[in-house]
């Protein structure tokens, strides 16, 4: 059975306590909101996005210890990266996110390029918090629409 | 004279002997939905088991008596409630959203032209905003919100402009989020006075006082079956006899029809005018038995009883967590019933809500389907602890101890 | 491989213990509502007593459990009737009428203009008319019936003609009043030639036969649980994805919203945009009893069975009883299903119930909410008969025989 | 134990099977029609109605026995009376017709006026079958229509 400590790892609750990469960009290539209706956690992503690299991020907003924490991970991991390297970040933690009907373990999901993306793997216990999945893909799922944007713009 | 006694009602109450990650459960969600008692979930086996047949239109003898359940059904909820003619005022809808979507495009819309408007306020369910929302899409009236003072309380200083072009005053007698009680008769005195009808959304009172539609002098009263000890997929629209016969008819279908040809239909009269389609007829057995439990219990003893819990739950949440819980709501507990939006500083609603779930605790966090009141302070969600007429002493300890652990875990 | 057995079935069915006037009861009234087996009562009992909680909002535990049974009901419904997005196309109204009101009122408010037509037919239940003409009436649109043959069956000679400026043909399945079967997939496939979309009314047909959406290829089809073994309060309304993200809201309140302002509201995606309010929760626990059951039967295995139950039904009451009775529907028992409305000569449909009911036998006497159906043959009323899983032989053996003593006492 | 015997007497059967009054009157002085929308009895009742008298009655429309051979019997009982007298028959009909929630027989109800009536006393068995009380009152409920039409005539 799942535990808390399967959701509130310490460095969860440090990055909750003290959010990196908080705040707004003055001219940011995309600014998009996002928005998670269940709980009421809002989340707005600036970047700045030049040839082909998400030179920065910024994040504003509120919400849950697990959407705070999974914003601020997901903003460590993807500054500075090339664009073609943040997909697969994206891509390997909303995989990371599926539910396994079967009940492998999650921790099991953890692909070692996830190891290697750094803290972010801390977050693999959510998944045995299926209502708590929304939380922590709130970010991700708008930073996805926000390289859109930023595309389009 | 009852002998109400909580423990007896716990007794009654299967679910409260359950189990949540080994630690027995503590049941604080009651103002989102009621745990019903054996009574009830029996009175719906009974149903199922001995007379289940489709109402109306039937001779035979389980069609009968199908038929004498859920109108005896209608008539135990009507007298329940105080209504001066029981038979034939109360309608079953699927739940208290639906009764004030009735009301909306039946009464509303019949009643209600661009320019009129209807006034809500601040502290209101969406089920008593949204339909208004959709009347003002279509019709162009004009909703209204009563505001909310920093003493969580309704703000009617200016009565009379807040009145001015007032058909209908649609308000909550509780407050979901606040637990603040509002004064229903004076405010239904204050919409007749300005020439106005008055609804009341009383889904959060007639589980917990006495309810009588005739002391409020109410025009139409809605609620629902899950929030007073009785099944889901039940509601409950009231209005005046003489009113529900001027309402032309809602949702069309079965039932609820004199006569259909292929070029029109007459509409049948009385509170089946409203009920299209086959009822829910197992749910009204239910919420006989819950009348019947209720009125066993006696709604006085139950109101009395969950006073002296409010007073001890506002006591020891001020006192208790090293001053770190908010509750969101009045102060005083003449003012309020036993709902606590709880705001802990520094946890996120959602996050209290968890680390309370691994204590056995149930409680709701979110936007209470308020999101008005909760914009107006300032709000994104609450914790909400709600009591009910099984909830013990034992129970807000339990809720002190896995907040003081919540605090701590986020240091 | 099933191994079906109406008698194993019978015995599932608490209500078929009853006596009626010191006899057993025989049900045969299957089509106003079925009786529901022991599987689905527990299971709504097993809700009540160890999961209740209101659904959606929640992170405790029970909350999460009410929340997956209900969400686990929806995406089972709608795998039982083959929905190619199971999830995400399944909306619970209370029944079959609230069904086909939120086809008229969402999609077809958005989609119909006036003198737009919606082609229903002359065999409709009240549910798939009604809701019609109060469109007709707030929008002008056009109510067309396909007429009925003298042989009960639609009569579609002039099909270029009947589908002119229709945007939706909306018909049952089945009828419930002369158990005519209708040809689904070729009238589908009919609308969509004329540039129609096609709702189809299930509510005889899920219960009693293999139901696959895609196979039929229909657009929208509607159904209630108390006709398929389930509970009371629960409808199902099914339509493809796309379509369903393209309807605007119905019932306005709690839950089916995004954001809800003092200014205004934005609805929520998906199929909770249809359930506002507090959603029959143990009813959709029933209801996904009720498919897992009628699963294990074998829903070709039942269609088999009763389709023999039939041709046996039409014999005896055609050789039976002096030729005083008439079955009013298809001669042909592979055109219809076991629903027998019956017209006993010189004895009204009122009288036959209420003798019929001294034998313990239960049919239903009315216009059973088709009363254009009626009028076409001339009828006031009918006695109907009709058959489900449980329906045995013996049982067709104890309806003769009442009817005997039916015409007897008349002479 | 209410047996089908309390409900189809053979006097009913009689009156269902060889209605009186059948038929409609050219002139009447009121013309009015009943509906039962739950079993779909319809009827049409025609009187003519002269100086306080209710000299001719006739009845038309169909339904079940119960409510063919109450308006059946109402007609012969009604018919050449002064409208004082109909009125009194209607209220006693009525009042045979309520049912007592104490249980008490409803044959004991069959007051001695009423027996007088004539053949009237041989419905009171309908009260014991509750949903057809309905079937037996639609004639005596447009009978007191078309008295109050025949006044506005
Ligand atoms: C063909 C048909 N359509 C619709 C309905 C209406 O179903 P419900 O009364 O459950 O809304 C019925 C049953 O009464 C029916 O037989
Ligand atoms: C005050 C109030 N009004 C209306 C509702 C809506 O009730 P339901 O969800 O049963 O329609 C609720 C409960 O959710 C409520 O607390």
């Amino acid at each position: 059975m799942a535990g808390l400590d399967d959701l509130y790892r310490e460095i969860i609750l440090d990055h909750y306590r003290s959010p990196r990469n908080r705040g707004e960009l003055d001219h940011p290539t995309a600014r998009t909101e996002g928005f998670n209706p269940l709980c009421g956690d809002e989340l707005v992503v600036y970047l700045v996005v030049r040839d082909g690299v998400l030179e920065d991020i910024k994040l504003t907003g509120h919400g849950c210890s697990i959407s705070q924490a999974s914003s601020s991970m997901m903003s460590a991991a993807v500054k500075g990266k090339p664009l073609s390297d943040v997909r697969q970040i994206i891509d390997r933690f909303k995989s990371m996110m599926t539910v396994h009907e079967d009940g492998t373990d999650p921790e099991a999901a953890v692909t070692p390029d996830l190891r290697t993306d750094g803290e972010l793997a801390a977050l693999a216990g959510v998944v045995k918090f299926p209502v708590r999945i929304k939380c922590a893909t709130l970010a991700w799922n708008t930073l996805t629409q926000a390289i859109d944007d930023a595309a389009r713009a | 004279m009852t002998s109400f006694d909580p423990r007896r009602v716990r007794i009654d109450t299967p679910l409260l002997t359950r189990e949540i990650h080994g630690r027995p459960i503590t049941y604080l969600d009651s103002a989102s939905s009621t745990l019903p008692p054996r009574a009830v979930i029996e009175a719906m086996d009974r149903y199922y088991t001995g007379h289940h047949a489709n109402v109306h239109r039937g001779v035979y003898q389980t069609a009968n008596e199908a038929t004498e359940i859920y109108e005896g059904a209608r008539a135990e909820v009507g007298r329940f409630i105080g209504a001066p003619d029981p038979e034939n005022e109360v309608v079953f809808t699927k739940n208290t959203t639906e009764a004030f979507n009735l009301l909306a495009r039946s009464w509303g819309a019949a009643n209600l032209r661009a320019g009129d408007v209807v006034l809500v306020t601040e502290m209101e369910h969406h089920a008593n905003i949204v339909p208004w929302f959709q009347l003002r899409e279509e019709r162009g009236i004009e909703v209204r919100f009563v505001p909310l003072g920093d003493d969580f309380r309704l703000d009617l200083k200016d009565l009379d402009r807040l009145f001015e072009g007032v058909k209908l005053f649609s308000f909550t007698a509780i407050s979901n989020v606040l637990g603040t009680r509002n004064p229903v008769a004076a405010l239904v005195r204050a919409a007749h006075d300005h020439g106005a009808l008055a609804a009341v959304d009383a889904a959060q009172a007639v589980g917990h006082q006495r309810t009588d539609v005739r002391a409020w002098d109410a025009d139409f009263v809605c609620f629902s079956a899950h929030k007073m000890l009785g099944p889901t997929g039940l509601g409950v629209f009231w209005t005046r006899a003489a009113i529900l016969a001027s309402m032309p008819p809602f949702l069309g279908g079965g039932g609820m029809i004199a006569d259909v040809r292929t070029d029109g239909f007459v509409p049948a009269s009385g509170p089946t005018r409203f009920e299209a389609g086959t009822p829910p007829i197992a749910e009204a057995a239910g919420l006989r038995a819950a009348v019947r439990y209720l009125t066993g219990l006696g709604l006085d003893a139950v109101a009395e009883y969950e006073h002296a819990l409010t007073v001890t739950a506002l006591d020891l949440l001020a006192e208790s967590v090293d001053g770190r819980v908010r509750v969101i709501g009045p102060r005083e507990a003449t003012e309020r019933t036993g709902v606590f939006s709880l705001d802990v500083e520094g946890v996120h609603p959602h996050d209290v809500a968890q680390v309370l779930d691994e204590y056995g605790v149930c409680v709701r966090p979110g936007h209470h389907c308020a999101k008005p009141l909760m914009r107006r302070y300032g709000l994104a969600a609450t914790a909400r602890a709600s009591l009910g007429p099984y909830t013990l002493r034992g129970d807000l300890d339990v809720l002190v101890e896995a907040l003081q652990a919540t605090v701590k875990l986020f240091g």
